[in-house]
């Protein structure tokens, strides 16, 4: 993780550094350190408070990262493709903290697939980030469920599978929020990371992640190569935070599109190549599996709905988060008991 | 079994049991339920079980009610029979006892002739004739007549009958109305047409007046509610639904703050990894979280349970226990998880299990196990079964908890401050260290929760001295447990040599065989666990007997074994007795199996 | 440890231990690999142990090198040392025993000084400088500069080194001359520039010529492949990955028909529930089926392993053990599964597991597991760790089974014609039934299989007589079981008092343990056992002996827990010593925890 | 079950009653009961031997009825949630056996449904079958993920989740047969049976199955009320045996397609209402996202593709299946061990 050496400030008195973590012992090069230093980064920026925040992850390398930012927030690294249900656990006994949660390919497509689809559908409040490398990291290079098809390597011989694609997987459970990134493009990953703390329930971060040990030779499409080369993105984000005034630049402004986002912060678009409206959610699937047939890298916001409630609205959770409420909120008096003995006599 | 025991030969006023055999999914529960708070309503100590079929509808499915003036709710040989099921009212006509009384759908095609039993033949068709009721309704008020043509037979009052009706359906007058006229309309019928020849009857006693009638799931789920339960991630499997029922019955009316915003969340999972998984997270994040699951949830929560140990996060698990291996019988009883769950995770996992044999102690375990949850930062497992879990029984108004919330080691943000936090430094010797919840708003507060090796800052750590340090403190931890969970009950008789141990619904059998054994001078102590790990009292009883028997209602003996590990040197004394073909044991049962461990009747004596 | 334990003072001429602390995923694995080949091919007994991190690229990582001419292989305290990884360079010289040597990276910053070792610096970077290697390679290279200068201060021949580099790379003889001149250079380095000081020294021998070099999990997957497995599902976990890798190597060569067709199927699954439910179908299916995995694995199996018992499907399951509860230590060793594997899954589930201690008995029971599983009609767990596992172990060439394939009690069509078919009757007494699989071309050879309650049948039931009849045949067919499975190995020595009862790799430092404590004059019995459930000679163990100690590798004491239920009534013997911090235990640490058991020397004889 | 009583027999001389099985214990005009009838009839018509069959399930009321038909086929009753992988297992010990797994919808969609994707993407052939009808039947009612969003029912009150579309996620899983039907509407489930029977690798039938016990209040999306007024289907089928000839009716032949499946056999679509080409991924897609959206209750074949070898076939599975190798082919010679002990000498 290359810090830049600021010690600017951001409005919560916070500097860059206190959003660091302890330091990573991921592969040198390895995309999830840069993506960690993205997080860093983003939440410096967004000025969150520390104590504001939880991490969550699963087991594999990619889950390993919450320990390298964020050190003064809570977190808890859980089990191998469990992380969705242990962030719902803790998140719907806080539902006020921001989450991050940080998952692998293998994590999440193979052993938590089931648990991924699920915690869509009840739209958590979170931002899911994937590193997506298509392969099994921590335990060395075995192809994942997201291995592209084809694909010859080293250690993992030939995959004849088709890959399993996670963002259409999050639009087909419903997902509100869905964009695919490379961990190459900081600047992509940065605004996308930004855009994703203001949704309203869980957002998906797919991003390509190459693992410089198991899977970066230059004809995988997870290497940094073919995405620095191939990297397709659908439009220029820029995330205005709500303070802020939009500043209209040089180009066309038919070419741009404003997306709201449910905390009233907003998403500027810029059209790239080709017109991509993140709010249709038809449209969204189709463009991506016509991705997958052509085999283009396409990256940006593909998705984008906040009309339906994140778990903590639907289920109506107090003010005051579960875990803080007062003894007196949680054992009713004497007289309950009594009231509902009678009903038993 | 088809006569009735020796020892149990008596007055049949207000001591029999009877059964009613009908189709699943006709709707007959609530006339065996009707049945049942009637005699409750007349002052007679009674309790209710229903073997079912895992089915839905149609296939046969048996009501039990045994009344007692002395009492006892074990199961035993019924000499009442209602017979409404074509399927299985031949067979179930054979299996009366001699000198037993049959009320019996005429309607029924039957061959079976007996004439040392007294049968009442009902024309139920005839009977419903009379009402203009259609299809499944019809169907599911034939069995009113029952009710009716029992109370005739066991002089059970209408009132009583009526009470019971409006117990069942609270403020929907019609209903009980509805019901009730079946009833009297059969009760009238057999007042003319049948001519009592049997000896089983009902007369009021006043053996109820402070007693409950409610399942241990009930009972669990409310206990719950007054522990302060706010996160109950769960799914759906037989026996433990109805505890999550239930809780879903109590919370909206007992958990909501003033402005009617609920103070819980019920979260139905995908499935257990799910359940166990959002409890873990939720503990960690501070809430009272809980889920009720059976034997097959449990295998699958084997990862996280060992996660919740390690990373030492509290939780709430309920087990009603169900038949296995493997799916086994999903709606008969048993007591064979006890070994596996003690121990649930790979690796030198263990936990604290809880093990309620009453409505009483499911209630106060519902709430005390997240007091022991908190203050011993770890899983806890209750460990009821379908028997006590399903079942109506008797039990005293439960107490208030006597002690406010325990909410264990959490610093507040002060004391983070003050005391600065190492999340498992073992600053007081028992083990127990502190924690902080998520959101603790200073800095120096955070940690990061995780199941690989750690040292005492929660920082990842390979190293061996950490490992032993931690894994010892978890053990000594343990051993802080045994003094944190419910005692066992020592019921010493003076002078015995023998003593029974056994846990949960097995001590109603237990009990009515130790008073039957008693009479009989053949007198054993016992000690009832409620909790693993054991306290020294377990020692200390052991010691004091040359030989212990350990009843359960498993095959393979498993408390024996754990007791056996536990303690050694007493292990040439302890013998098992461990049984289980899903049926709850019968006093008759326990006594054949603990006859040759007893004294024989001192004859020189006589 | 920092001093030599005195009971091992000897002649240091090939008796003595090496250590290289490099950094992971620089590709020393190849250099250690080289120097054990080395000492091997020199005929010296030797072994290696790993000690590596939970990492893929940079974290300390250290590879041990026993070189013991008596033979010995458990781990002890190195006097040796290569230091090449900056970040340990300290710590390692400062644990260096006095009077121990170590090689040192030049370019290594390093303030420890210790004029009570020899230490040799080396210029790595200028030996390198000569080579024109880049990036990677040249890391990976540089390793292969100590091992030129071991082999001029050990006096390794180069000859050795080449064989060994020859082994290693195969027919590469490219890559073979690259390292070679490395070596070579570094040698030719060492031999004008360092003058030893140091008594360690290596000489030829010929104690390994009937000898293999191989890992536990190599030794299992070439056992597998003689045991004809044809379906492998898994889900990668350290340590069990490498069993699947060596698995993935053999098959291609060893089991393909004359027409190149592959006779097997290697699967990698989605997660371990669907690895084990495809071992549990594919077993159903007729085929044999194996998985590996460890502990979090092991963990999520648990409710299909109970289906496996239940339904009684044949199955093979390796567990290769690390550090747990949860995610543990995933790179360390131990053996805490074993309580949890032995009965995993709800209910009355008991399960047939093996015990193997060295490669030999990895490649025996590799292929014997199939026969036990597809005879008892169960699934067989073999309990394998880390250390044997993934270290390479000496070991005689692997017998050839000594039987044919033993299918068990499949019916042919012809034969179901004959007899008649009814899934589960226990027609031989023995609590083994006759099966058939799909696909049998005649009627009445069907059968549906199931979790839940069935009859002989494999009709559903749920009646309590069946439930019963089928549970106790399988307990009936544990008890065929004990008969069948690998009896334990029992070294009595007479007159003994203690008798000492062990499982898996920690049998070397037991033995070594034993012939030093014999040499003291405090001899004792072992037994090592090497499979549960046991048989009858571990009982008899038991009682030729006063006190009898279980050594295991976890912190709970899990066999002897298993024992003492096993055997109440001799309990009272039963003494447990247990440990577990990730390494393999030491002959040192084996003497000191047996010592209070163990009568003193006889001081009156002096 | 109403069986028809003839006794007539098919082309291996058998009759229909030889592929019955043990008397149903659920529910009377349970929706599962009528799909149990259609497979013993399929399964007569398409005169399949019954020891060539194998069944599967997991648990379930649903997963109880492979008890209910061919009784005469080996049969597997898992776990519940894990048909697929017991499946696959004994699939490829006899990948030349038929089979067919009937599963529900709280077995596949939520318990399963990691598995379930992960089977479809391997492409194990068989016929799966899910009895769907939002509910947990055999638990008393439950939603399960398939549940309409909004509907209200007497036990499981109010459901606000979005549902899981398992035609969907078989598309997204690379599903080369995708199918859904009505339990009501007894020939097509029967013609799509068939056709699913010819294809190479796993065929997805999600047939709406009405639970009478809890789910089939009219105004529920599930019961038998609202699929008779809303089913939709989107061709008439005719599935047409390899050695029949292919009889065109008296519509217009323009209106028909013939789909030609991986046996040679061949499904005779005619169109009803709309125009629906069965072989494009990406319409089927999008026509299954807007019935969701629209709340049309579309049947029929949805996608079919048999371009994706099955496990077997990609496996290159030997002749002789797995399980019938002679033990000649499981255990090489002394001498392979001989020689490849070698090498580590
Ligand atoms: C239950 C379980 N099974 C297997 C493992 C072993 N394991 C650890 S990480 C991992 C895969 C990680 O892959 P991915 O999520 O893609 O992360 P990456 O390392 O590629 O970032 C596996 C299989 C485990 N820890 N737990
Ligand atoms: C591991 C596990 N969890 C829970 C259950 C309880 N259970 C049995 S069937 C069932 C749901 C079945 O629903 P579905 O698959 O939709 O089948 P249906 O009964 O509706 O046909 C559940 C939750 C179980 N048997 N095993
Ligand atoms: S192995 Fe791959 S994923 Fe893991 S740290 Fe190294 S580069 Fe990253
Ligand atoms: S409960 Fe529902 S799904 Fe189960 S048998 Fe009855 S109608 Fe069918
Ligand atoms: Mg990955
Ligand atoms: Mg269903």
């Amino acid at each position: 993780m290359d810090r830049p050496r600021t010690i600017a400030s951001n409005s919560v008195g916070l500097s860059r550094a206190d959003y660091g973590g302890n330091p990573s012992s991921l592969c040198k090069g390895c995309g999830h350190n840069s993506i960690a230093s993205q997080i860093i980064q983003v939440a410096f920026e967004l000025s969150l408070r520390p104590f504001e925040v939880l991490k969550f992850s699963g087991i594999g390398c990619s889950s390993k990262s919450p320990a390298y930012f964020l050190g003064a927030s809570h977190g808890f690294n859980a089990l191998h493709g469990r992380m969705s249900s242990v962030a719902q656990g803790a998140l719907v006994a806080n539902h006020r903290l921001r989450a991050i949660g940080v998952s692998g390919d293998g994590d999440t497509g193979s052993i938590g697939l089931g648990g991924f689809k699920h915690l869509l559908r009840r739209n958590t409040r979170m931002v899911y980030v994937i590193e997506n490398n298509g392969v099994y990291g921590l335990t060395k290079g075995q192809f994942s469920a997201t291995a592209d098809e084809g694909l010859e390597l080293k250690y993992a011989g030939l995959n004849d599978l088709p890959p399993i694609d996670l963002c259409q997987e999050a639009i087909a459970a419903e997902c509100g929020f869905v964009a695919r990134s490379f961990a190459g493009d900081a600047k992509q990953v940065r605004e996308l990371l930004k855009a994703a703390f203001s949704h309203r329930g869980t957002a998906v971060l797919d991003i390509i992640s190459p693992c410089v040990a198991f899977n970066n030779q230059d004809d995988s499409p997870k290497s940094y190569a073919y995405g620095r080369h191939h990297e397709r993105p659908l439009h220029e984000l820029g995330y205005i935070p709500l303070a802020d005034e939009i500043v209209i630049g040089e180009t066309d402004p038919g070419e741009l599109t404003l997306v709201e986002l449910h905390d009233g912060s907003r998403l500027k678009l810029r059209k790239v190549e080709e017109s991509h409206d993140p709010t249709d959610r038809e449209a969204a699937m189709v463009r991506l599996m016509q991705a997958e047939r052509r085999q283009e890298f396409i990256t940006g916001l593909l998705f984008y709905d906040a009309s339906r409630p994140s778990y903590a609205e639907a289920a109506r959770l107090p003010e005051t988060p579960l875990s803080m409420l007062p003894d007196s909120a949680l054992r009713p008096p004497p007289e309950a008991l009594e009231r509902t003995l009678q009903r038993y006599r | 079994m088809t006569t009735t025991p020796s020892h149990l030969e008596r007055d049949v006023t207000n001591d029999f049991s009877l059964v009613v055999a009908t189709a699943n999914g006709t709707g007959s529960q609530t006339a065996n339920l009707t049945l049942l708070r009637a005699f409750f309503h007349m002052g007679i100590p009674v309790h209710g079980k229903n073997i079912f079929p895992s089915n839905i509808q149609g296939l046969p499915t048996w009501y039990h009610i045994r009344v007692s003036k002395h009492g006892y709710v074990a199961r035993r040989t019924s000499e009442v029979l209602v017979a409404f099921n074509q399927r299985t009212v031949e067979a179930d006509l054979r299996e009366l006892p001699s000198g037993g009384m049959a009320v019996v759908d005429m309607g029924l095609a039957c061959s079976v002739e007996r004439d040392d039993i007294h049968v009442y033949r009902v024309p139920v068709k005839t009977l419903m004739g009379a009402s203009d009721h259609k299809g499944k309704l019809r169907d599911y008020l034939a069995n009113m007549i029952y009710v009716g043509v029992l109370a005739y037979l066991l002089d059970i009052p209408l009132a009583s009958v009526e009470a019971a009706l409006g117990a069942q359906f609270g403020s929907k007058r019609k209903l009980v109305d509805t019901n009730l006229a079946l009833v009297q309309n059969a009760h009238a019928w057999a007042q003319t047409e049948l001519v009592k020849t049997d000896p089983f009857r009902v007369a009021p006693m006043d053996a109820t007046r402070d007693l409950l009638l409610m399942s241990g799931n009930e009972a669990g789920a409310l206990g719950s509610v007054f522990g302060g339960v706010t996160v109950a991630p769960w799914y759906p499997i037989t026996p433990s639904t109805s505890l999550i029922d239930a809780l879903r019955d109590f919370l909206p009316e007992l958990r909501r703050s003033e402005d009617g915003v609920p103070t819980y969340t019920v979260i139905q999972a995908e499935d257990e990894l799910a359940a166990i998984g959002m409890v873990v997270g939720a503990g960690f994040g501070g809430a009272r979280a809980m889920t009720a699951t059976s034997g097959p949830g449990l295998s699958l929560m084997a990862e996280f349970a060992g996660l919740g140990y390690f990373a030492e996060i509290p939780g709430v698990v309920w087990d009603v226990q169900r038949v296995g291996p493997s799916t086994g019988l999903p709606t008969r009883t048993g007591q064979g998880d006890l070994g596996f769950v003690y121990g649930l995770g790979h690796g030198d996992t263990k936990h604290v299990v809880l093990l309620p044999s009453s409505i009483e102690e499911c209630f106060e375990f519902g709430w005390r196990s997240f007091d022991l949850a908190d203050q011993l930062q770890t899983l806890v497992f209750v460990l009821s079964d379908l028997d006590l879990g399903m079942n109506n029984w008797m039990g005293r108004a439960f107490s208030y908890p006597d002690e406010p919330l325990q909410r264990g080691k959490v610093l507040s943000a002060d004391e983070v401050l003050d005391q600065g936090f190492a999340r498992y430094l073992d600053v007081d010797g028992d083990g127990i260290t502190y924690r902080t919840l998520p959101g603790t708003e200073v800095p120096g507060a955070a940690y990061f929760a995780r199941g690989t090796g750690h040292d005492a800052y929660a920082v990842y750590s390979e190293r061996s001295e950490d490992w032993v340090e931690n894994t010892d403190r978890l053990a000594r931890k343990f051993e802080t447990a045994r003094g944190y969970v419910p005692r066992a009950v020592d019921e010493r008789v003076d002078g015995a040599s023998v003593g029974v141990i056994a846990f949960g619904s097995t001590r109603y059998a237990i009990e009515e065989a130790r008073d039957a054994l008693a009479i009989e001078g053949r007198a054993f102590s016992s000690l009832r666990l409620r909790a693993l790990p054991c306290g020294e009292e377990v020692r200390r009883f052991i010691e004091a007997h040359e030989r212990v028997v350990v009843i359960e209602m498993n095959r393979d003996g498993q408390l024996a074994s754990i007791l056996r590990a536990e303690y050694p040197d007493l292990a040439p004394r302890v013998a098992s007795v461990a049984y289980l073909d899903g049926m709850p044991f019968t006093a008759d049962f326990v006594m054949r199996r603990l006859e040759p461990f007893l004294a024989p009747v001192a004859l020189e004596v006589a």
